[in-house]
C-alpha cells in the first residue's frame, strides 16, 4: 500500500479509514508522474477568453512535466466538430481532457464516451445543463452568479435606481438562460427600484451586429437608460464604444478582460467589468487531470462542481485584481485537494 | 400493339442510308467518370494522410465518427439534391432539420414516444414544413431561393420561441431508450453467430445507407424519379408532357424536408440532445456534398453516389487536417486550397478526356 | 470577284466530323445559298466563319488574304455580318442597343444613347420596319425579334452578310421586304450568304449554290439558274429523291371528337368555331402571330377560355391542363417550339419518349399500394419500337436529345404523343427548319396517322405543307377564325382562297 | 410618360412605397422622435455597409454567377488594413489602399478560378471564402484591433449636417458609380449583356469570361471600400467581421428585383430592400422586439415583396416572347 505522499503529509486530518489516503485541505496534492499524461485543453472555438489557455497549458507542461499538452481551438463553435477534435486527439495519444462544451445540453454525451473510453475528463469553464455533470469535476464560472455580480456593480454605478439593459448572446444556450436569470435575480433585489428594459439577445455574432443593436438602442432608448450590463464580449465592446461616441451618461458593465475593454475601464469609458479566472481554470483543471489521467488519484464524488470565481474589476482595483484572482487560483487547488481520494 | 404508323409510313421514315447522329458524350473513359475521379481523391487522400498519422486508421477514434459525419451530412446532401433535382435550392434545410426535431423532441418530452415514434413524427414534421415550402413556390411562382429563405428567417424565429417556452435550457434532455446504443454502437456489435461487423461502422449509418437506397431508386426507378428529373430539365416541356410539375414541385420539397429531418435526427442523436440550433451548420455542406458529386445546380442531373462521395471528401480532409494538428491559423486556409487543387485536377482530367476525342456529360 | 472564300474546311466535334474539308466562294455583288439536311454542317459552316468556332484544318481568305479570326468581334470588324439560327438579342436591352451591340457608340466614355437611337433608326428604316429603338426586346413579337436581328447585321456595314435561316420565323410579306434588302445590298456590290430549307425562296433569290452533304460540299458556287429544284434535291439527298405521293384517304363520315363553339380565350381569341373528326386533319393556317397556338394551348387548359364551349366526343368539358386533357380525353399537343417545349434537351431520347407512358408501364413492387416502378425492359422496348417505326437515327437511346438534329428532334417530341396512344393529336409547325426529305416523311407520316383514325388539328404557317396534308383549311386572323376551305391539294386555287381570306376584312379592332 | 408608366410597375416602385409607408409609421410610432438628427443619423450610418454588400453580390447576380466570399473578403480586407496600421504603423491612406487593393484582388482571383477552371462559380467562392477566413483568423487571431489613427475615426463617424453620414454618402456614391457604369459604359452593358444570354452576348463579340472576371473584381472592390467603411466606423476589427453578411448580401438584391440567372442590375433595388431591411432593425429597437419576432417579420417582408413582384411580372410575360435561353441551350456553343 503506498501513502499518499502530499506537501504537508504531516498534517493528518485527511486520512480517510479505506486504503487510500485523500489530500489535505492545507495543501495541494503532489504528483509523483506526470510524464503518462498528455493534456489536451478544448475551447469551444476561438474567442478571447481562451487565451490565456495556451500559455497556461505549457506552464502546465512544465509544471507538472507532463508527457504533452495541446490547445485546439478548431472546433468552431460546433459540437459535432469539437467532437471530431477530442476524438482524433485520442487517437493521438492524448489522455485527459479539459474541455469547454460548445453545446451544455450535448457535451455530458461526449463526458460520457471518453470516460468509457478510461480517460481524465474536466468540463472548464462551463458546466453541462441539467443537474448531472459526467466528467470528473467542472471547474467553471458560475455564470449566473457572475451576472448577478455584474448586475450588482451596474446598480451600484447607476446609484442603485434607473433603468438598465441586459446585451447577451445566442438566446438558445443554456448559459445565456442563467445569464438573464442572474440578471433578472440582482433586479428583483431592488424591489422596484431598478427595472429592466427586454434583454437584448442574439449580438454576439459579430461585432458590426452588436454594434447597430447598440446604436439603435441608444437612439431609440438612450435617453431612459441609465446602465448597461453586457454578458458577451462583442456587445461589450460594441457598448463601451457606443456609449462614448453618444456622450450619454450611461453606465457600462462589461465581461472579461480582453485588452480592449481594460483600456475601456482605465479611460473611464467602462464602469466596471466582471473577469472570470481562465487561468485559475487551465492551471488547476490540468493538475487534476494530470493527477486523473496518471491514475493517481480518484474523484471522491465524480462530477462535483466548483465555481472558479468572478471579480468585478473596477477602475480602482484594475490594477490589482488579478492578485486576488491569483489568490483564488491557489484555494481552489486545495479545495480540491480536499476532494480527491489518492493512492 | 396495334401500330400507330403504318409499315409504308414506317418505310418511308427510315432512310436507310441516313447517318446515325452520334451522341457529343460518345464514350467516357472510366478515368474520366467525375464519380471515380472523386473516389480515386478520398482514397488517395486517406492513404496520403495514413502514412502521415497512422492513427487515421484507429477504428474507434477515427473511422467511427468519420463516418457518422459522412453518414450524416450525406443525408443532408441528398435532401439539397431533392430539390436541385427540380433545379431549386432549400436554403432552409438546416431550420427544417431543427424544426422537426423541436417536434420529435416534444414528442419525447412530453408525450413519452419511444425513439422510432420520435422519429417518425420528426420526418412527418420535416415532410410537411417541405411540402408548405413547395406549395408557396408552386402557388406563387416565386423563386425557391427567396421562398426558402423567408421560410428559414421565420422559423429562426418560431424556434427558439418555443424552445424558450417549453424548456429551461433551450434543449429537449429527455433521451428515450435507446438514443444512448443508437449513438455509440458500430456493427461490432451486430453478430450472426460469432461474426460480428466491423467496429469502424456505426449503426447510425444505416439511416444513411436507407436514404440513399430509397432515394436513389426513387430517381432510377420509378415514375415519380424520372418525372422530378424532367421537370428539373424543363418545367415547360415537362407540363406540356402531362407532367403535373406543381405537385412535382411540392414532392421534391417534401422529401428534402423529410431528409433533412433525418439528418436532424442523426446529429441529435450523434450529440447528445435535441436543441434549437440543430441544423445550423448544414446550408453548405448541403450544397458541397451534391455538387461536387456532379448533380447540376441547374436541375435535371442527380447523382446518390456522388453525394456520398462529394461529402466523403470534404470530411476526410477536415479529418486529415484536424489529426495533424493543423491549427486554426490555417485549418482554413488548408481546407480551402485542398478543395480547390483537389477540383482543379477533377476538371484537368475532363479536360484531358476532352482531348482524346470525346465529352463528359 | 470573290470577295471571301473558305477552303477544304474541316471541323470535328467530339465524336463527330461536322464539316470535311468544304469549300465555299462568295462573289461580290450575288446571293449564295447554302443547302443541305439537317444536320449537314451549314451552321457550323457559318460559325466557323465567323470566329465562334476554331477551325480544325482549312483556310479561310477575306480579299484573296488568309485571315484568322479569334472571336465574332474580330469577324464582326472584318467586315462579316451574321444572323445566326439561334435567336440572339438580350432580354433586358433595347432594339437600339440590340442592334448597335457590336459596337456601341460612345462619347467621352460613357454610352451614347443619343446616337444609338438615331443609327438604329437608321437600320430598322433599311428593313421598312417602324419600331421604336427604346422598346425593350422583351416586347417584340417572334417576327419583330428575328427583323430585329437582320437589322443588327446589316449594322456593322457588313460587307459579307451570312443569313443563317432568317425567314424560318417570319411572316412571307416580311420575308419579301427581307429579300428586297438583300437586293439591294447586291446591287450594292456586297456579298450575302442565304440558307434555308424553303427552296421556293432559294430560287427566289439566290444566284449560286453551294450544296453540303454529311460535313462535304457536293456541289460547290453551281449557279443555281443551271439547276432545276429536283436535282438539288437529289443533291442534299445523294440520291434521286422520289416526289411525295400519298395514297388517297378517305375522311369517314363520323361525329366531331373534337368541337368548339363560339370559344373565347383570356388572350383575346372570340366567336371560335372548330370542329375534327377521327381520321380528318383539320388544317389551321394564318400568319406568324394569329393566335393559333394560343388558341391550342387555351385548349389544353395552359390559358383561360372564357367563353363558348369545348366539346370532345360529344360532351362538353372544361380541360384543366396537359394531363388531363391525356389521361380524360386522350389528346396530344405536339408544340412549335420544340427545343423548350417539345423535348428535354438535357435527357436521353428514352425518357424523352416515355415520359407520357410511364403510368402505363409502371409494375407493383410488394403489396404496399402506391409502391411502383418503371420496369427498364418495357420501357426500353416500348422507346425500340417507336425509334424504329419513326427512324430515329440515334447511336443508343441513352443519347441526350439535345445531341440530335432539329429533324429527329421532333421526330421524339411526336414519338411521345403516338406512345400516349392519343385519339386527338394537334401538331404545331411540324416542319419549321426541317429538311426536303425529312420533311415529306412527316408529311406521310401525319397522313398516315389520320388514315389510322386519329383527329389531327394541324397548325402550320407553310402552305405548301397545308394544302398537301390538310382536308379542310380554317383560316384565322386576330383571333378569329375567318373562314374555312375544303382543300382540294390544288396549290393554285387554294392559295388564292387562303389568301383572299386572310385579307377579307379589315383586322378587328385590338 | 411612357418611361414613367413603365417605372410605376417596376420592382422599384413596390419597394418604395413600402419603404415610405414603413417608415412613415415608425415615425408616428415613435412619436417623431426618428426625425431627430442622431435619429436618422444612426438609421443612415447602419446602412452604409449593407448597401455596398447588396451591391457586391449584385455584380455578380448581374452575370449570372455568385460571390459566397462576400463575407471573408470584406472580413479579412478590414483586419488587414487594422492589422497594418496599428501593428505595423503603416499610414492610414496607403493601409487603406493596400485594404482596397487586396479585397479587389480577391475578387480577380474568383473571377479567374471560375473562369481558368471552369469550376462552379458556387464552390470556387466557397474555397476562397473558407481560405480568406483562415487568413483572416491568422491576422486577428481573437483580438479587437482598434489601435488605430482616431482619424480614421472621426471620418467613420462624421455626419454632414449631424444627419448625413459620411460613410453612408460614399455608400451612395459607390452605387451611384456603379449605376452609371453599368447603364452607360461599354464594359457594363457588355457585362450585362453576359449575364442576359451568354450565348447571345458571345454571338456579339463580347467576351463572357472577360465579363465574369470584370464582376468579380467589381465585387472584390466593392467590398474593399465595405471594409474601409467598416474599419472606419467600427470600434475595431476582429475576426467576426463579416461573419453575418452572407444572406443579407442575397437578400438585398433579390428582394430589390435582381435574377439569380442574370442579366439584371438592379443598383436602386437593391438600396432599396437594404433601406427595408434596416428599417426592421429601427423597429426592433423601437419596440424592443425580441430578435425572433424580427426574423418572423423579415421572413414575411421577403416573402411579401417578392409575391408581389412576381404577380406584377407573370403579367408583363404574356406578352414576351424573347426570353433568356434556358441553361440547357447555354450549354450548346463553348
Ligand atoms: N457544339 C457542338 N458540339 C458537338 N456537335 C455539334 C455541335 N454543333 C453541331 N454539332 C454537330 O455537327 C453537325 C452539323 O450541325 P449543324 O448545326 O451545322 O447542322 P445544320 O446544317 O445547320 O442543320 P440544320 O439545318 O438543322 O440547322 C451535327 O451532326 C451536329 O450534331
Ligand atoms: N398584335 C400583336 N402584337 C404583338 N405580338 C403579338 C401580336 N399578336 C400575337 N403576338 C405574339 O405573337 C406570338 C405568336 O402567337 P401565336 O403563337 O398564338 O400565333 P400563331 O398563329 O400560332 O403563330 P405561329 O405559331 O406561326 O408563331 C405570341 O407570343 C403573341 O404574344
Ligand atoms: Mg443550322
Ligand atoms: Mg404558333
Amino acid at each position: 500500500a503506498t501513502g499518499c505522499s502530499t506537501k504537508s503529509s504531516n498534517d493528518a486530518t485527511g486520512t480517510s479509514g479505506d486504503d487510500a489516503s485523500t489530500g489535505t485541505s492545507s495543501g495541494p496534492v503532489e504528483l509523483k508522474d506526470g510524464s503518462s499524461v498528455k493534456l489536451a485543453l478544448i475551447p469551444g472555438g476561438a474567442h478571447p477568453y481562451f487565451q490565456p489557455w495556451k500559455t497556461t497549458a505549457e506552464q502546465d507542461k512544465t509544471d507538472f512535466k507532463l508527457g504533452g499538452v495541446t490547445f485546439n481551438e478548431t472546433g468552431e463553435w460546433d459540437q459535432g466538430k469539437q467532437n471530431n477534435v477530442i476524438n482524433s486527439l485520442a487517437a493521438q495519444g492524448y489522455n485527459a481532457f479539459g474541455i469547454f462544451g460548445v453545446s451544455p445540453t450535448d457535451i455530458n454525451s461526449t463526458f460520457e464516451d471518453l470516460k468509457s473510453k478510461g480517460f481524465a475528463v474536466g468540463s472548464l469553464a462551463s458546466c453541462p445543463a441539467g443537474d448531472t455533470n459526467s466528467a470528473d469535476f467542472c471547474l467553471s464560472t458560475d455564470v449566473e452568479a457572475a451576472a448577478y455580480k455584474a448586475t450588482k456593480a451596474t446598480i451600484e454605478a447607476i446609484g442603485g435606481e434607473g433603468t438598465i439593459v441586459h446585451l447577451t448572446g445566442n438566446n438558445v444556450d443554456s448559459n445565456t438562460q442563467r445569464r438573464i436569470a442572474g440578471v433578472k435575480k440582482a433586479i428583483a433585489e431592488t424591489n422596484g427600484k431598478v427595472t429592466e428594459l427586454p434583454v437584448i439577445t442574439d449580438i454576439d455574432k459579430d461585432l458590426q451586429t452588436a454594434q447597430k443593436a447598440v446604436a439603435d438602442l441608444l437612439a431609440s432608448k438612450g435617453k431612459e437608460i441609465k446602465g448597461i450590463v453586457t454578458t458577451a464580449y462583442n456587445p461589450a465592446v460594441a457598448a463601451a464604444d457606443g456609449v462614448a461616441s453618444s456622450k450619454l451618461p450611461i453606465k457600462v458593465v462589461a465581461i472579461d478582460d480582453d485588452a480592449k475593454i481594460l483600456s475601456g475601464i482605465k479611460s473611464g469609458g467602462v464602469a466596471a467589468t466582471v473577469t472570470q479566472n481562465p487561468v485559475g481554470q487551465a492551471y488547476v483543471g490540468g493538475w487534476l487531470l494530470a493527477l486523473l489521467g496518471s491514475k493517481q488519484c480518484t474523484m471522491k464524488t465524480p462530477g462535483v462542481i466548483v465555481d472558479s470565481g468572478s471579480f468585478v474589476v473596477t477602475k480602482a482595483n484594475v490594477d490589482t485584481y488579478d492578485a486576488e484572482r491569483k489568490a483564488k487560483t491557489t484555494e481552489l487547488q486545495k479545495d480540491f485537494a480536499a476532494q480527491l481520494s489518492c493512492k | 400493339m396495334s401500330a400507330p404508323v403504318s409499315e409504308t409510313a414506317t418505310a418511308a421514315l427510315q432512310e436507310p442510308d441516313a447517318p446515325v447522329e452520334q451522341p457529343r458524350g460518345g464514350r467516357t473513359p472510366w478515368w474520366a467518370n467525375q464519380r471515380i475521379g472523386l473516389l480515386i481523391l478520398v482514397v488517395a487522400l486517406s492513404a496520403l494522410f495514413g502514412i502521415l498519422r497512422p492513427a487515421f486508421f484507429n477504428q474507434q477514434l477515427v473511422v467511427f465518427p468519420l463516418l457518422r459525419d459522412i453518414a450524416m451530412f450525406t443525408v443532408v446532401g441528398l435532401a439539397q439534391m431533392c430539390v436541385l433535382s427540380i433545379g431549386h435550392m432549400n436554403l432552409a434545410v438546416g431550420r427544417m432539420a431543427a424544426f422537426s426535431m423541436m417536434i420529435t423532441g416534444i414528442s419525447y418530452d412530453l408525450w413519452h414516444f419511444s425513439l422510432y415514434a420520435g422519429l417518425l413524427v420528426g420526418l412527418v414534421a420535416g415532410t410537411a414544413i417541405g411540402a408548405l415550402a413547395g406549395w408557396v413556390i408552386a402557388r406563387t411562382g416565386v423563386n425557391s431561393f427567396v421562398v426558402t429563405l423567408a421560410l428559414d428567417f421565420l422559423l429562426l424565429g418560431l424556434i427558439p420561441l418555443v424552445y424558450t417556452g417549453l424548456t429551461d435550457n433551450a434543449a429537449f434532455v429527455t433521451k428515450p431508450p435507446g438514443m444512448r446504443e443508437l449513438r455509440n454502437y458500430s456493427l461490432a456489435d451486430v453478430c450472426i453467430g460469432n461474426v460480428c461487423g466491423s467496429p469502424a461502422v456505426p449503426q447510425l449509418a444505416m439511416f444513411a445507407v436507407i436514404a440513399m437506397v430509397v432515394v436513389g431508386w426513387i430517381y432510377s426507378r420509378t415514375k415519380l424519379g424520372r418525372e422530378l428529373l424532367m421537370t428539373g430539365t424543363s418545367v415547360k416541356a415537362a407540363e406540356l408532357s402531362g407532367i403535373p410539375t406543381a405537385r412535382r414541385v411540392i414532392t421534391a420539397h417534401a422529401m428534402s424536408g423529410c431528409l433533412a429531418a433525418l439528418a436532424g435526427f442523426m446529429l441529435a442523436v450523434s450529440t447528445g440532445s435535441i436543441k434549437a440550433t440543430i441544423g445550423e451548420e448544414f446550408m453548405l455542406p448541403s450544397f458541397l456534398g451534391p455538387i461536387l458529386g456532379g448533380t447540376l445546380l441547374a436541375g435535371g442531373f442527380i447523382s446518390v453516389w456522388g453525394t456520398l462521395l462529394g461529402t466523403a471528401l470534404t470530411s476526410v480532409i477536415r479529418k486529415g487536417l484536424d489529426l495533424l494538428g493543423v491549427g486554426l491559423e490555417s485549418l482554413n486556409i488548408y481546407l480551402g486550397l485542398i478543395l480547390l487543387v483537389a477540383l482543379s485536377t477533377d476538371r484537368f482530367r475532363t479536360v484531358l478526356s476532352d482531348r482524346q476525342g470525346v465529352k463528359e456529360r | 470577284m470573290t470577295l471571301f472564300e473558305a477552303s477544304e474546311v474541316d471541323k470535328l466535334f467530339p465524336g463527330v466530323r461536322a464539316l470535311d474539308g468544304v469549300t465555299l466562294k462568295l462573289e461580290a455583288g450575288s446571293v449564295h445559298a447554302l443547302l443541305g439536311e439537317n444536320g449537314a454542317g451549314k451552321s457550323t459552316l457559318i460559325k466557323v466563319i465567323t470566329g465562334l468556332y476554331k477551325p480544325d484544318g482549312g483556310r479561310l481568305l477575306l480579299d484573296g488574304r488568309p485571315v484568322a479570326f479569334g472571336s465574332p468581334h474580330e469577324s464582326a470588324s472584318a467586315g462579316i455580318g451574321v444572323v445566326h439560327q439561334e435567336r440572339n438579342l438580350i432580354p433586358g436591352f433595347t432594339v437600339g442597343e440590340n442592334i448597335l451591340l457590336q459596337k456601341l457608340p460612345t462619347s467621352r466614355g460613357l454610352v451614347d444613347r443619343g446616337r444609338i437611337r438615331s443609327e438604329a433608326k437608321r437600320w430598322l428604316a433599311e428593313l421598312d420596319l417602324d419600331l421604336d429603338p427604346d422598346l425593350p426586346v422583351t416586347e417584340l413579337s417572334v417576327a419583330q425579334a428575328q427583323l430585329v436581328e437582320i437589322a443588327k447585321a446589316l449594322s456593322v456595314e457588313s460587307r459579307v452578310l451570312l443569313l443563317d435561316e432568317p425567314t424560318a420565323s417570319i411572316t412571307p410579306n416580311e420575308a419579301e421586304r427581307l429579300f428586297r434588302v438583300v437586293a439591294k445590298l447586291k446591287n450594292d456590290g456586297r456579298s450575302v450568304l442565304f440558307v434555308s430549307h424553303k427552296l421556293e425562296e432559294v430560287f427566289q433569290i439566290c444566284d449560286t449554290v453551294t450544296v453540303l452533304r454529311d460535313g462535304s460540299s457536293v456541289l460547290e458556287s453551281g449557279a443555281l439558274s443551271d439547276l432545276t429544284r429536283d436535282q438539288v434535291v437529289d443533291l442534299m439527298v445523294g440520291r434521286v429523291h422520289e416526289a411525295l405521293t400519298l395514297p388517297p384517304r378517305t375522311v369517314p363520315d363520323a361525329a366531331p371528337l373534337l368541337e368548339l363553339s363560339g370559344v373565347g380565350t383570356a388572350t383575346g381569341h372570340a366567336d371560335v368555331d372548330l370542329s375534327v373528326r377521327p381520321g380528318e386533319i383539320v388544317g389551321l393556317y394564318g400568319l406568324v402571330g394569329a393566335g393559333r397556338s394560343e388558341l391550342a394551348k387555351a385548349l389544353l387548359g395552359l390559358d383561360r377560355i372564357t367563353a363558348g364551349e369545348v366539346r370532345v366526343r360529344g360532351e362538353a368539358v372544361r380541360i384543366r391542363n396537359v394531363r388531363d386533357a391525356l389521361k380524360n380525353h386522350k389528346i396530344g399537343y405536339v408544340t412549335e417550339n420544340r427545343k423548350e417545349e417539345g423535348v428535354f434537351l438535357e435527357q436521353s431520347v428514352s425518357r424523352n419518349i416515355a415520359v407520357t407512358v410511364w403510368d402505363r408501364l409502371l409494375k407493383r413492387l410488394g403489396r404496399i399500394p402506391g409502391l411502383s416502378y418503371v420496369p427498364k425492359k418495357a420501357e426500353s422496348a416500348l422507346v425500340a419500337d417507336y425509334v424504329e417505326q419513326l427512324g430515329i437515327r440515334i447511336a443508343s437511346a441513352e443519347q441526350l436529345a439535345g445531341t440530335l438534329s432539329g429533324g429527329n428532334q421532333q421526330k421524339v417530341s411526336l414519338a411521345k404523343w403516338l406512345a400516349a396512344k392519343t385519339e386527338i393529336l394537334i401538331i404545331d409547325e411540324p416542319t419549321v427548319g426541317i429538311d426536303v426529305r425529312t420533311k415529306d416523311a412527316f408529311h406521310t407520316l401525319i397522313w398516315d396517322l389520320a388514315a389510322n383514325g386519329l383527329a389531327i388539328l394541324l397548325i402550320t404557317s407553310d402552305l405548301p405543307e397545308m394544302i398537301t396534308l390538310a382536308d379542310r383549311v380554317v383560316v384565322m386572323r386576330d383571333h378569329r377564325v375567318r373562314g374555312e376551305v375544303a382543300n382540294d391539294h390544288d396549290y393554285d386555287t387554294m392559295s388564292q382562297q387562303v389568301i383572299r381570306l386572310i385579307h377579307a376584312e379589315a383586322p378587328a379592332p385590338a | 410618360m411612357k418611361s414613367l408608366l413603365r417605372f410605376a410597375r417596376t420592382t422599384e416602385m413596390t419597394l418604395l412605397v413600402i419603404g415610405v409607408v414603413f417608415f412613415v409609421f415608425l415615425v408616428i410610432a415613435s412619436h417623431g422622435d426618428l426625425l431627430e438628427a442622431n435619429s436618422l443619423r444612426v438609421l443612415l450610418q447602419f446602412l452604409a455597409v449593407p448597401v455596398l454588400i447588396g451591391l457586391a453580390q449584385m455584380v455578380v447576380l448581374a452575370v449570372g454567377q455568385l460571390n459566397l466570399a462576400v463575407g471573408a473578403v470584406g472580413g479579412f480586407a478590414a483586419c488587414a488594413m487594422g492589422v497594418l496600421m496599428a501593428d505595423h504603423g503603416v499610414p492610414v491612406p496607403l493601409a487603406l489602399l493596400i485594404g482596397f487593393l487586396l479585397a479587389s484582388l480577391a475578387g480577380l482571383a474568383n473571377g479567374l478560378l471560375v473562369v481558368l477552371t471552369r469550376i462552379n462559380g458556387f464552390i470556387v467562392t466557397l474555397a476562397t471564402m473558407t481560405v480568406l477566413l483562415g487568413v483572416q483568423y491568422r491576422l486577428v487571431g481573437t483580438r479587437t484591433v482598434d489601435a488605430y489613427p482616431q482619424g480614421l475615426k472621426s471620418f467613420g463617424s462624421y455626419a454632414v449636417f449631424g444627419v448625413l453620414p459620411l460613410i453612408f454618402l460614399v455608400a451612395l456614391a459607390v452605387a451611384g458609380l456603379l449605376a452609371l457604369m453599368l447603364r452607360r459604359t461599354v464594359p457594363g452593358r457588355q457585362l450585362l449583356a453576359s449575364g442576359g444570354n451568354p450565348i447571345a452576348a458571345r454571338l456579339s463579340g463580347i467576351s463572357n469570361d472577360r465579363s465574369v472576371i470584370i464582376a468579380h473584381t467589381l465585387s472584390g472592390a466593392i467590398l474593399g471600400v465595405a471594409a474601409i467603411l467598416t474599419i472606419a466606423s467600427s470600434p475595431g476589427v476582429n475576426k467576426s467581421i463579416g461573419g453575418d453578411w452572407l444572406l443579407p448580401s442575397f437578400a438585398a438584391p433579390i428582394i430589390g428585383g435582381a435574377l439569380l440567372t442574370g442579366g439584371s442590375a438592379v443598383v436602386l433595388g437593391t438600396v432599396l430592400a437594404a433601406f427595408i431591411v434596416r428599417f426592421v432593425d429601427t423597429a426592433r429597437a423601437e419596440f424592443s422586439l425580441e430578435p425572433s419576432w424580427v426574423n418572423f417579420v423579415v421572413g414575411t417582408v421577403v416573402l411579401g415583396s417578392v409575391v408581389l413582384g412576381q404577380v406584377r411580372t407573370r403579367r408583363q410575360e404574356r406578352r414576351t416572347v424573347v426570353k433568356a435561353p434556358d441553361a440547357a441551350v447555354a450549354g450548346g456553343v463553348s
